[in-house]
């Protein structure tokens, strides 16, 4: 399956836009045609996931994924926090941030693993995208308590930045996070709409996905070596955590949702949710609730490492395991 | 030739996310208004830095506040506790303002 | 009707923005993207009006469609700006700039009508889009003659904003307004190239027109909503207006559409027509013309309370209008 | 040392629609140039504003520009009379221009 | 051909974007839009080419087209450079950086050219996507040059600008430029992905092709025209040589094209590629290798004038001297 | 009140192509950082001219650096040969730093 990918054109793009990125090439995606790609993206795969579960129809699978995903959000944190600060020396502060990022999910991770799954006979449940939507948020709670447990007084931010409005401002910035709101947004408008009424605006959100999701790669491509070859934050042991990271959380989640007794597609995709780290919704929060954590680190191993790794190895890795615990287990 | 007051020119460097605390902190003093410019690009000690990115939370941005040299006493004070977490960088210049009693 | 309208994807994502924006979420729709799909759906519809033009010919509608359009525009600020001075309390210089924007036309309005009304089985004629360019800026003038005769003196631009070119380059700027240039080349190419020459470009503008129209109104809802949440302006007697102006004014239109014997889907679009405000040509005219009329007051009740009420209720009112009409008069 | 002359530098707020008018009277008193910067986002008497908005009507910017200070002047009594009817805020500095004779 | 390529839509939305600059419309395509189209114009047009090339497989054709475009990008400005210095009368900064241009090719102009070949049963070589790509940049070399070699002392850059790293970094500027990149990436995307993998993202680059060169082509008709007004470099020597140029160049190059044996519409092509000058690489190169050199002249000669020239006459003139050729050659 | 220091904030208008020189410039006399802001359209004694272009030649840039006077000093002085061939447009102005010894 990994030359599957490496010859598929998603993947190309990625490496791609690496390599320019790698010898220093101008080429660069302008911003805002970036986050319009991005929208769309999340609108399309929340209507497509919404039309699906309208035709389905509600299982009980999609309850237990619900509750294993958002278990798993508020849970990968702390392993990854006693992680990162036994083996990567980071302080309370960096340490909960960058927990925060990976137990978090990234939509384009989850996108890329969809289309090749996809690609191969392992098409996962609409619902998935329902329960990517739930598991952006909870790791911010976890990684803020555990970075405020164990933080020294001094360290954690004083005077006006931790004032009363500041807890409940982020409580809000969490749960109105656009990409959740437009997400589960889609979703629900699919589901409201169903087959019949997607039909006339199928073709630009079904038609264009795959091509546009080459051109938001090639950007992402561009920008996660751009991380990479400016950050001077990036210690081994932090650049291999980036890497075990995703390995363990990934291996987790595919475990659970196997045993919650989703098909492989869907456990695979668990264990990418689980495997993937979050670089727009958490980092916004984070520089909010924690202005004192270096965004050079925890953008630097999601951007730079934890991302490219997904995308080119985790994803086969994750259904690998899927298909082989399928026949373990089942 | 038209009437002009003394005022100070507040500008203050500071990651985008953070620019609604910044703001608080001007209403919280009473600052009449406030004007954010986008920055396309920088350096400082972390090496060259670019916008072109998706995720938000590396955009930085100015804030920009006419205000009355107390004004801008006070909130220098205000903000000066975040300085460091936050990264900010803040500069107060002198400028004659138009007609411009009511800052 | 109402249901159909209120199940339609494109409204369901209206109605997304509107709420996110309500429960203050981050999500917003990057100002370039946004001002691309506006000028994608502008060529888009006036292309495709101008080929259907060019298939069926010109017909004796069409010219007194224009004509009617045009008689439109200029009068329907006149009984705006009384009912704005004498119910809504604003001075002369206010009501000026109000009636302008109430006598010009919405264009995302009038494609939202088109695709509700096409998918109802009352497709308006092609050559409506020629009529819609044309009721872009005539009531521009009559709102600022009104403004002129009825402000005091002192009320009025002194010094150099109403010097001697003044005049001249708003009239320049009305007639060379980017979307009516937009609008008529659109649909002047289209009648130029014809069927078989659309054939290549048709998949952009046909295909994915819908889809854009979704993207695009999930951004009017968040602009919409955010208005009304920002604006300190409008009193009681003024939100009252903003419904009650299209309902007389979407009353009159569709009633003169039936009279002139268009077919009840054309009717019920010059009146949608009518009844939309303008809130991209008309403002910005307005802050050139008359920069002491407060731009809170107009944004604020043609963005944030008509647009919502004709996307949502205005149009379906009118269609059903129409037939009553039809029926009633023919 | 690099010869410098003492300049005016003008900062005129604006919205974005009335920019050609000011870009009008300063070509009228003869000032050599100008650039506009936008604004992302602002706030005022108003309450907050924000710029991501399709109507352009509401876009603001900055319109900046160096000059002597005998010309700043005649800009500042020319201008002064739109203050109120256009919502403009104009501040004045004083910067060093390097070899900037032209000015 | 002539009517053809005038009642082409492409060519319609130029020519509407070049009335409205010239009757001072307001109208503008966001600058973020305009670079998001151009970036999927050339991933598009680098794709189909690889794509086509993976199936038909490498030819003698290819090498000998690749060799002969690049020794046309070096030498042509050289002709270009003695024209514009005798009858421009240029100095000779001015005339290596405007030369440059000449001997460099313009994408869209390109682009335009296959859509209307295409259009007209002379479909061109998918592989002189390549070619362009590599004619992009020995024109920036010779042009720099023949600038140094005749320029007074006391006009070339003095310090801090050519310094050593000023070369190098040019050098490296000028082969890793991002167009350069993206159009051999995305070609070389095509050929490893090759047909079968290309389906899956075909519908948004093939589909969408047509319609987007069409609001590309709007953008660059109210550019070309509000170059065109706004300059006063222009003189009518200069004026002349931004028609006589591409004439010349462009006669050259369909006369090389046919010599090496290519057929009549892969000659046309690389007659187009030699005729066209560019306005994004080059000026770029220029304003940071002889910034002394006066950006209002070489782009208010290749914008303002000889693109709109290809589009509207060269590709026909080129079109038909090449079926000319092949006739009277072949 | 809270310390403040004295320094210098330097604005180059520029060609946005040859920012990298500028910043290069500054590197080599070792101001701490800069910041770049993009121009939306501006106008000299070549006439009015606008950023609306794919042409990315054309744009404009500001780069703003706060430092101290001797570096200010330093960079005009390096600067200054580039004036004319580069069209650069480079201004000196004073302003006050809070807890800005780092700069
Ligand atoms: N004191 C200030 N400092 C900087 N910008 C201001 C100030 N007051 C107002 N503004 C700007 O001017 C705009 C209009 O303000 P106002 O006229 O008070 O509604 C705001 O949106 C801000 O962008
Ligand atoms: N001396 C300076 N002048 C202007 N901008 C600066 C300066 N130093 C830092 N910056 C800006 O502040 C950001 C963060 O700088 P730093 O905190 O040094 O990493 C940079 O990306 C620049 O945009
Ligand atoms: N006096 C000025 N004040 C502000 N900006 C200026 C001034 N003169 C020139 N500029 C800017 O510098 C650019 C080039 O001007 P010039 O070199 O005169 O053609 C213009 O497009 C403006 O953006
Ligand atoms: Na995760
Ligand atoms: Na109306
Ligand atoms: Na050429």
């Amino acid at each position: 399956m990994i030359i599957e990918t490496l010859t598929s054109p998603v993947i190309l793009f990625f490496i791609l836009g690496f390599f320019a990125a790698c010898i220093r090439s101008d080429l660069t995606i302008p911003e805002p045609f970036a986050k319009a790609m991005s929208i769309y993206l999340m609108a399309a795969i929340g209507l497509k996931g919404g039309v699906e579960v309208a035709s389905t129809g509600f299982s009980s699978e999609l309850l237990s994924a619900a509750v294993a995903g958002i278990a798993l959000g508020f849970t990968l944190p702390i392993l990854a926090f006693f992680l990162l600060r036994s083996l990567g020396k980071l302080d309370a502060i960096d340490a909960g941030a960058v927990a925060a990022h990976y137990g978090s999910v990234s939509v384009v991770t989850f996108v890329t693993a969809i289309e090749l799954l996809t690609g191969q006979g392992m098409r996962p449940d609409g619902f998935m995208v329902g329960v990517m939507a739930l598991m952006e948020t909870p790791a911010i709670i976890t990684g803020l308590l555990l970075a405020r447990a164990y933080a020294k007084k001094t360290e954690l931010p004083s005077g006006a930045s931790d004032n009363r409005d500041g807890g409940s401002s982020l409580i809000h910035e969490v749960l109105t996070n656009g990409s959740v709101i437009l997400l589960l947004g889609a979703f629900a408008i699919g589901m409201v709409a169903g087959e019949a009424r997607f039909e006339p605006i199928k073709p630009l959100f079904a038609i264009g996905f795959n091509g546009v999701l080459c051109l938001f790669l090639l950007d992402m491509g561009l920008i996660a070596a751009r991380r990479l070859l400016q950050t001077k934050k990036i210690t081994v042991p932090l650049a291999s955590l980036a890497v075990l990271l995703p390995i363990i959380n990934g291996s987790i989640g595919t475990l659970v949702g196997t045993l919650i007794g989703l098909d492989p597609g869907s456990a695979a995709i668990l264990g990418v949710l689980s495997a993937s780290a979050s670089y727009i919704a958490v980092p916004a929060a984070m520089r909010l609730a924690l202005p004192q954590a270096d965004p050079g680190i925890y953008l630097s191993m999601s951007l730079g490492i934890t991302f490219p790794f997904n995308i080119i190895f985790g994803i086969s890795l994750f259904a690998a395991l899927a298909n082989f615990l399928a026949k373990f287990i089942g | 030739m038209v009437a002009t007051v003394q005022r100070k020119r507040i500008e203050i460097l500071v990651d985008t996310p953070l620019v609604p605390r910044i703001i608080a902190i001007a209403k919280k003093i009473d600052i009449s208004g406030w004007s954010v410019i986008k920055i396309a690009s920088g350096g400082g000690r972390d090496g060259r830095w670019d916008h072109d990115e998706i995720t938000g939370a590396a955009a930085k941005s100015i804030v920009l506040m006419i205000a009355s040299e107390e004004k801008a006493g006070s909130f220098a004070d205000e903000v000066a506790p975040l300085l460091e977490s936050h990264g900010l960088l803040i500069t107060i210049g002198n400028v004659e303002v138009v007609r411009g009693d009511r800052f």
